[in-house]
């Protein structure tokens, strides 16, 4: 495996070249990944309200926002702008503690969740070892959160929704765990990096898709439930339960649930980047053009646009799905509550232990293909 | 081994009368079981303005422009049956393009109301889209009245003995267009939502009325048709020109909200094929209005002979209601749509009682709804097709 | 309508002739008047109320399954109140259905009458309806109480005699 | 076995079967991305509203006969008439006229039943105003012309349905001079003569 761009040991090379010790140089260079992965979070999630905007108007043949910046970039600002101004409202007899609380719960474990997610070889805040486990465990927090907002609302529609919340969680979380873990089988890894890492070398042919179709599907809509996306958005259902655990926010309150279910549905997309569709991985190996260019992989030039390919490859990659999403949210209807229990225990729980049997055996039946 | 036992209290949840899924400002008091429904009990009265006792008080003309506001949606229907009801009572004869015209804008609103049925519809079982789709055909039909009646919604066009204003320059054509347009947008609709299996899941065998029920309930319309009955006022009372157009019922026999959704989708497609019959045979010339031709025919050509008018006679404003009584219908998009007046040789009714149908098929919802799920009200309160305007009145 | 040239020749020849429905009544022992036909040629059958449960489980019998419409009428300031009932026989392919009317008149100081609600359950709604704006009570519904106007209302707005309130109370919402 | 092997064959078509027409409707929903949006940009573009448009109401002071036709078929016997029986001249002179706009539904009985014409409806539609008793309009008000949104350089015009030529379904396609679907009068009056050239009139 080659080793490409590692900005940590440049940067604390680097100032250990001014003279510092190392562990200090360490410590400086902590926060900084932190940081600009937060921003960039952040940056990703404000782009996934805009995308659902202008892809939501253009499946309805409107035009959507329009005058907010060149066609209407501007307007996640300006939504959060209008959020962060707007009163905040407490109903009288609600939980202070909870109501308060709820939406914080919600959002912090989708943030501390984009940890695990590389961009490159080294270009990942932590490159755990339980990795993916990490996410699996630290998402389902989030429903907790929901839990205290709609129960902490004193609001009979909150109630349901994060009753509605909690129950579909729990039940797709299963399935989700199941697919993860005929991954983790086929890679020998729970660290996202190795995952990619494994996927890499014969470009969109060795991409974990192939090889996981079913497992990719299951993931793909047990992640979306995760999310509470439209074919199952029953926490927030708009229809039934006015607005679900959120019925009584505004606010910063509002906003930082919006901006969890987009965090997270940003992560959920490129999550299935990184585990079914390479990565940071072209469709074809960058090693090829390297070396037909006649150029050293570990040149700094060719190690940085590298690099650069990977980032845009990447969030590429999970701005289709998340398009893919945006589209399917436009097109379906809700399912119930029973039905959507049913597709998770009675479908995907099953299809997901099948899938993970069928992989056991073809992991020793064809050790070189499926990660022996 | 034995249960657990668990006592759960019912949740009383009270949707209503501001709740994005109910229509306007319809209220149901949900008595929940978890997710299940226990019960649930409309409480209605939110819109009433006492239309009847407007009608009271006003002449045919005054109130004309009020009975829009019923059922807000299928605007033309409510003004038929204004206009119906005491030109039968007085015997006044319509001459028959003014019929076909009536016909044509009949229709043109059963699709637009079916259309605003369908989107809220699918809206309430969580598809967004096809609202947005509804609109853009609906705009079309809008458009149509607007430039045949003056205002997109509040017509104010049927007058008793005929209809306000003959058919404008053009507007033939470009109805030809909209038909020609229409029909391929609704397989479209169909080709959106029809397989989807997740509509399909949230709406068969959801709401079933059976057929002993739904007439022992008073149901019409779709709702009626939906259970197994075949009967449609068009075809049943044979008003207005219906007769002469081709044209089939649609009725389902399995009763639920898929079977009310595929009588809607269907009947906006025969509503189509009636409108394009009617221009086709639309008397006195196929395509323009007629007061070219009556000008070149001269005042003896069969152009102005009585059956080429849009207006046997222009109602005088103080038009008397003549002592008698009875009870009209029509067919409108919701159901049967019906006036029984009664008057007394004066130009305000004695009584004027109105039998909306949303009214009625609203009655049936708790019957529905017990045993369900929370989302099937949403589901099953769609398929039934309220307008609180006319529900209250 | 083809139905307005049923029987123009009767309507006028004897005053108040009795249509078949009557006939069958009247045959079958159920007392009732016979009233002009409406102006379509519907039978109109004026029943006394403490026949109407009976006349209206004969005519169920007989086939008029569909109660179309319910409602009430004041027949003017100090005279009686009516509640009318049109009824129809209602089938496939229908062809000009039969139909029928009832009319029931109860005194304005005492409007009692048997609720048809366990015959033709549609008349739920309308019979509270009927109940909201004219106050005539249907003994035996089920669930008797204001419908459109609020529960709390005074008066009874439809009738003729109803004095429209100069100032209204702000209703407290729910 | 075999029972369990058919249940689970049919379970995966209809898996297929619904992941079949998700597709269908996906499909539906990204052919739509491809199409012209079907909105007009309000303040940008606007519908010229069509001949009929009922509009705000306008007034012609000196036609005016004070018969109150326009009070008795209005369903709230809205204008307001102020006239004096001028003794001299035997008949009534108008001294004041207004309509309250917002009370008004625009239902158009009394231009319908005015008989000197004196009432008229025009295309005005955008009659918002700070205080709802600005829109109490007096007889001097309700004599202004609105100005016609063909004539405001800062609005691209834009025809309803009814108005655009034959076949045409977008009125973003044509522009709103182009010539409107179906015959005009004389057009008609010339296909009368043409079909009967013998007939003379009398």
């Amino acid at each position: 495996m080659e080793t490409g761009l590692d900005l940590q040991r440049t940067f604390v090379q680097a100032l250990e070249g001014f003279g510092l010790m190392p562990g200090v140089a360490q410590t400086l260079w902590m926060p900084l990944p932190m940081v600009i992965i937060l921003v960039g979070a952040t940056l990703w999630a404000l782009v996934a309200t805009w995308l659902e905007r202008k892809v939501s108007a253009a499946a309805q043949q409107r035009i959507g926002p329009e005058y907010a910046g060149p066609l209407g970039v501007l307007i996640p600002v300006a939504d959060v702008v209008k959020l962060l101004i707007k009163e905040t409202i407490r109903p009288a007899k609600a939980d202070p503690w909870l109501f308060s609380l709820g939406p914080v719960v919600v959002v912090l474990p989708v943030l501390l969740a984009y940890l695990i997610v590389p961009f490159g070889q080294h270009l990942v805040v932590t490159d755990l070892a339980v990795g993916v486990f990490l996410w699996v465990s630290i998402s389902s927090v989030a429903p907790i959160g929901l839990l205290m907002a709609g129960y902490g609302s004193n609001n009979k529609y909150s109630l349901l929704g994060g009753l509605r919340a909690a129950a579909q969680s729990i039940s797709y979380e299963v399935p989700l765990a199941l697919a993860v873990l005929a991954i983790a089988m086929m890679s020998n890894s729970l660290s996202t990096v190795d995952i990619v890492n494994q996927q890499a070398g014969y470009g969109i042919l060795g991409w974990n898709v192939w090889r996981q179709p079913v497992g990719f599907l299951i993931f793909w809509i047990a992640a979306l439930a995760e999310c509470e996306r439209l074919p199952f958005d029953l926490p927030e259902a708009e229809e039934e339960l006015v607005a679900g655990y959120q019925t009584e926010y505004s606010g910063v309150g509002f906003m930082l649930f919006y901006a969890g279910s987009y965090l997270n549905l940003v992560l959920s997309c490129l999550l299935v980047a990184v585990l079914y569709l390479g990565g940071w991985e072209a469709p074809i190996p960058v090693e090829v053009f390297v070396t037909g260019l006649g150029l050293s992989v570990t040149d700094p030039l060719v190690e940085v646009i590298t690099a650069a390919i990977g980032i845009t490859m990447t969030l590429l990659k999970a701005y289709l799905l998340l398009f893919t999403a945006i589209l399917l949210r436009w097109t379906v209807p809700r399912v119930r509550i029973d039905q959507l229990l049913d597709l998770g225990w009675k479908f995907l729980l099953p299809v997901a232990l099948v899938n993970l049997l069928v992989t056991a055996a073809l992991k020793l039946s064809f050790p070189q293909v499926f990660g022996g | 081994m034995t249960l657990i036992e668990t006592r759960t209290e019912p949740m009383v949840i009270n949707m209503g009368p501001h709740h994005p899924s109910m229509h306007g400002v319809l209220r149901l008091i949900v008595t929940l079981d978890g997710e299940n429904v226990i019960d649930c009990e409309p409480v209605l009265g939110y819109l009433h303005r006492s239309m009847e006792k407007i009608a009271e008080n006003r002449t045919v003309v005054q109130y004309l422009p009020y009975v829009t506001r019923w059922d807000y949606l299928a605007t033309m229907f409510t003004e038929a049956i204004t206009v119906n009801a005491p030109e039968k009572l007085a015997d006044v004869a319509v001459p028959r393009r003014a019929r076909y015209i009536r016909v044509i804008m009949l229709e043109l609103s059963r699709i637009a109301s079916h259309l605003l049925w369908l989107g809220p519809f699918l809206a309430d079982v969580g598809a967004q889209t096809p609202f947005f789709y509804i609109f853009r055909e609906r705009e079309m039909v809008y458009d149509l009245f607007e430039a045949a009646t003056g205002m997109r919604m509040m017509h104010n066009y049927f007058r008793v003995g005929g209809v306000a204003a003959d058919l404008p320059y053009g507007w033939v054509d470009k109805c030809e267009d909209f038909c020609t347009y229409f029909l391929p947008k609704v397989d479209e609709y169909e080709k959106l939502i029809t397989n989807n299996p997740i509509f399909r899941k949230r709406v068969q065998g959801v709401g079933t009325l059976s057929r002993e029920d739904a007439i022992n309930w008073g149901m019409s319309g779709p709702m009626l048709r939906a259970s197994g009955v075949n009967w449609d006022l068009r075809r049943v009372d044979h008003y207005e020109v219906y007769d002469d157009f081709d044209w089939a019922v649609q009725w389902h026999t399995d009763g639920d909200c898929f079977a009310r959704y595929l009588v809607r989708i269907g009947e906006m497609r025969e509503s189509c094929k009636i409108i394009q019959q009617a221009l086709k045979g639309l008397p006195g010339g196929p395509y323009e209005n007629l007061e070219a031709k009556r000008m070149g025919g001269g005042p003896k050509s069969e152009w102005n002979t009585f059956d080429y008018q849009f207006t046997g006679k222009k109602s005088a404003p103080n038009f008397k209601i003549p002592k008698g009584e009875h009870y009209v219908r029509v067919e409108a998009p919701k159901g049967e749509l019906g006036i029984y007046v009664l008057g007394d040789d004066s130009p305000f009714p004695w009584r004027w009682k109105i039998r909306p149908p949303g009214f009625i098929n609203l009655q049936v919802l708790p019957q529905l709804v017990r045993g369900m799920k929370v989302a099937d009200i949403m589901a099953i309160l769609g398929s039934i097709d309220v307008i609180m305007g006319e529900v209250d009145r | 309508m083809a139905e307005e040239q049923v029987t123009p020749a009767t309507e006028t020849a004897a005053l108040v002739s009795a249509g078949p429905i009557s006939q069958w009544l009247t045959s079958q022992g159920f007392g009732h008047d016979s009233l002009d036909r409406d102006h379509q040629g519907v039978e109109v059958l004026k029943v006394e109320r403490e026949f109407l449960l009976p006349v209206a489980t004969a005519l169920y019998a007989y086939g008029f399954n569909y109660l179309r419409c319910q409602g009430g009428i004041d027949l003017g300031p100090g005279e009686d109140l009516v509640s009318f009932y049109y009824l129809t026989k209602l089938a496939d392919n229908a062809e000009q259905p039969e139909e029928v009317a009832l009319k029931v008149q109860v005194p304005r100081h005492d409007p009692r009458l048997p609720t048809l609600y366990w015959l033709w359950k549609t008349a739920d709604w309308q019979e509270r309806e009927t109940y909201d704006l004219y106050g005539i009570v249907y003994e035996g519904h089920p669930d008797l109480k204001r419908i459109l106007m609020p529960e709390d209302w005074v008066g009874w707005p439809m009738r003729k005699d109803y004095i429209t309130p100069d100032f209204y109370e702000l209703q407290d919402a729910y | 076995m075999f029972k369990f092997l058919n249940q689970v064959a049919a379970y995966t078509q209809d898996a297929v079967q619904a992941a079949k027409y998700i597709g269908q409707g996906l499909t539906v929903t990204f052919d739509h991305m491809r199409r012209r949006p079907v909105t007009i940009q309000y303040p940008y573009e606007k519908l010229i509203p069509t001949e009929r448009f009922r509009g705000r109401i306008h007034f012609e002071y000196d036609k005016c006969i004070a018969c109150e036709v326009c009070v008795r078929v209005c369903p709230i016997n809205l204008p307001v008439v102020d006239w004096e029986y001028n003794k001299e001249l035997k008949k009534k002179e108008l001294k004041h006229y207004s309509i309250d706009f917002g009370v008004c539904i625009f239902c158009g009985n009394c231009v319908e039943y005015c008989p000197t014409n004196c009432l008229s409806m025009t295309e005005e539609y955008e009659l918002s105003a700070y205080d709802r008793h600005e829109l109490n309009y007096d007889s001097t008000a309700l004599g202004r012309l609105p100005k016609n949104v063909v004539e405001d350089p800062m609005v691209q015009p834009m025809r309803g349905l009814a108005y655009l030529p034959k076949g045409v379904m977008d009125p973003h396609e044509v522009d709103y001079t182009e010539r409107r679907a179906g015959l005009r009068p004389e057009e008609i009056l010339a296909q009368e003569q043409a079909q009967k050239p013998v007939s003379t009139p009398q």
